[in-house]
């Protein structure tokens, strides 16, 4: 499900009282899936950073970020804090994408893949375009090459059409092409 | 075992996979193991990131920087001609042929069948006529 | 529902004349023997039906007059044959036409038909005055006397329904003619071969 | 204009079994595979198509044709694709025999909206 994560941009803050009339907002970045559970993500935050609580609080803005350029691929950077089974890691990794909401996908996926990690269990704490030369990942730089070049040795391509996706083929497929 | 075609920026691909099935395009930028950056304008292929599973690489190139934005690459295809390259393959005749054959109707394939049976049955006579020569 | 008591109302008045016509002619009757037994239930009453008018079935917009249809039920099951008209029944008037591939005129139902893209151009055709009533009276004469049965013991057709499927023969056949491979496709019958599946296919 | 009998006019499908969860089944329903049809969108097209179960039973009976013969029908229609691969659910005037799973079965092509 390609696209399913959205970038909100939150803006709250304690409910101004006659002690604190002027109280600070703050701003938050989410990745989330939909509005609803941004400003949840976003009182998860600020509960346990702030002593704001939804109840005591109010959001003043939230609008979702759109990627300035969605046909430009760039190196994301993304720190995280996570809680393994044992510990809690804080952990940076690197991934290649054209939107930043790729990149944090990728991340979820990843971390599920190789860390059993549940999306409650990460905590996005900045992700950002990197520079190619601030790149640290070998798996990125390789890409980092603008003479790329090779081969694709064992290409299984897609069934063109749904209808000819069996499991079972008549011939061996050609994984070689020439 | 010597491989010819290469992943690289500007080599021409075919998309035979999704809404965009048999479209060619152009490979901008290298994504990561998985994804390339595609652009097609001339074919009508809007710049976007394609896996690798849904492309098979033709044995056309285009010369283009990485991340040459989309004019730029509409000149280097119109330089390189590969449109009209492209139409002369038996690849594209190949897949022409199968498009027009969903295409006919009943009485079109009656008389595709009325051809074949004609066909054959020149072949066999003169295929006869050879074997009685021989004896 | 004013006007339904209405009616009920005039038809109540009605029988109640017939009634008395009735009593007055038992009357001068001589009396009849006494009746030995009397009907327990009262017959069925025929319900009173508000006839709607028939509502003309729509017909595809593949089928017009000319299109060469498929026919996929019935007797001539596979056959390809040329649609002439739709009749007041919604019906669809097909022929062979009978010269060529020995389907007559004859009523299909366009859900047993499948329109190919082939049309013929039939705007020249004089279609004979032909109708829903034209067919039916061919059952009545089902039984017709001994004399007019052939030796094959099969009824030996009107002479006026020869003679219009003759008249619309002679003139789709030319026209048939004209069109290259028409003719042998007309005779040949449509069917399924191998890996052909039909929601793939184009007609 | 001989009488040779005319082509196949039905598509070729199989009788996959009843609509069933895993320990329940309801005969009023049976599932069927018609060849050539992979995905959901390409069933649309049988959907309303009648069904003819064609088998051969021990005593000859009249048939519609007249003459007496051991071949019999049960007729059904296709109400529902069913599921993502082109199987589909259809209804028979009787339930299918259980006998008739894995068998053949002839889906017509009217009523037709070609």
């Amino acid at each position: 499900m390609k696209g399913w994560l959205h970038q909100y941009s939150i803006v709250g803050r304690k409910i101004p009282t006659e002690e604190e009339p002027e109280p600070p907002t703050y701003r938050l970045k989410i990745f989330a899936p939909n509005q609803v559970n941004a400003k949840s993500r976003f009182w998860y935050f600020l509960r346990k950073l702030k002593r704001v609580k939804k109840s005591s609080g109010e959001i003043l803005n939230i609008s979702e970020v759109f990627e300035r350029k969605p046909t430009q691929v760039k190196n994301y950077g993304i720190w995280i804090r996570y809680k393994s089974r044992s510990d809690t890691i804080n952990m940076y990794r690197e991934y290649r994408d054209v939107t930043i909401t790729g990149a944090v996908e990728q991340m979820y996926k990843d971390m599920s893949g190789r860390h059993r990690a549940r999306w409650s269990s990460i905590w996005v704490l900045k992700a950002m375009p990197v520079a190619a030369k601030d790149c640290r990942r070998p798996k990125i730089t390789q890409f980092h090459d603008s003479k790329i070049k090779f081969a694709l040795p064992h290409q299984c391509p897609r069934a063109s059409k749904r209808k000819y996706q069996t499991p079972f083929k008549a011939k061996r497929p050609t994984t070689i092409v020439q | 075992m010597v491989f010819r075609r290469f992943v690289e920026i500007g080599r021409v691909v075919l998309v035979n996979y999704g809404k965009d099935r048999g479209k060619l395009g152009v490979i901008v930028d290298v994504v990561d193991h998985n994804r390339a950056l595609v652009d097609g304008p001339l074919t009508g292929l809007a710049r976007q990131t394609i896996n690798w599973k849904s492309l098979t690489l033709t044995p056309f190139k285009v010369k283009i920087q990485h991340s040459s934005r989309t004019g730029v690459v509409r000149k280097a295809w119109e330089e390189a001609k590969i449109t009209e390259q492209w139409q002369n393959t038996a690849w594209y005749k190949k897949l022409c042929a199968r498009r027009n054959k969903q295409k006919l109707g009943d009485f079109d394939r009656f008389k595709v069948m009325i051809a074949k049976k004609r066909k054959s049955a020149m072949i066999h006579s003169q295929w006869k006529r050879l074997k009685s020569q021989q004896q | 529902m004013v006007s339904k008591s209405r009616d009920v109302r005039r038809r109540l008045k009605e029988k109640a004349a017939r009634k008395e016509a009735q009593l007055k002619t038992m009357s001068d009757k001589p009396s009849k023997p006494k009746m030995k037994w009397y009907p327990t239930e009262d017959k069925p009453r025929k319900l009173f039906l508000r006839k709607k008018p028939q509502k003309r079935t729509k017909l595809r917009a593949s089928i017009t007059p000319g299109t060469v249809l498929i026919l996929l039920s019935g007797r001539f099951r596979g056959r390809r044959v040329i649609f002439l008209k739709q009749l007041a029944s919604g019906l669809l008037l097909v022929t062979g036409p009978f010269e060529l591939n020995g389907v007559p005129l004859r009523r299909v139902n366009q859900r047993y038909v499948i329109a190919t893209s082939t049309k013929v151009d039939i705007q020249s055709v004089e279609i004979p005055p032909v109708d829903d009533s034209w067919f039916k009276k061919n059952k009545k004469n089902k039984k017709r006397s001994k004399e007019e049965l052939t030796d094959t013991g099969k009824s030996k057709l009107p002479e006026t329904f020869v003679n219009t499927q003759r008249s619309i023969d002679s003139q789709l056949v030319p026209l048939v003619k004209q069109v290259p491979f028409l003719k042998s496709y007309l005779c040949s019958r449509f069917c399924l071969s191998y890996g052909q599946f039909p929601h793939e296919m184009r007609f | 204009m001989s009488k040779k009998p005319s082509g196949r006019l039905y598509c070729k499908g199989v009788v996959l079994g009843y609509k069933r969860s895993q320990r329940n089944q309801y005969p009023s329903q049976t599932r069927i595979k018609i060849q050539g049809v992979e995905d959901r969108a390409s069933t649309a097209f049988y959907l309303g198509k009648r069904v003819a179960y064609v088998y051969r039973a021990k005593r000859p009976r009249k048939s519609v044709g007249g003459k007496k013969t051991k071949i019999r029908v049960i007729w059904g229609r296709i109400i529902a694709p069913h599921g993502n691969r082109g199987v589909v659910r259809a209804k028979f005037r009787n339930n299918l025999p259980p006998s008739s799973f894995g068998k053949r079965v002839r889906v017509m092509l009217y009523p037709s909206n070609v």
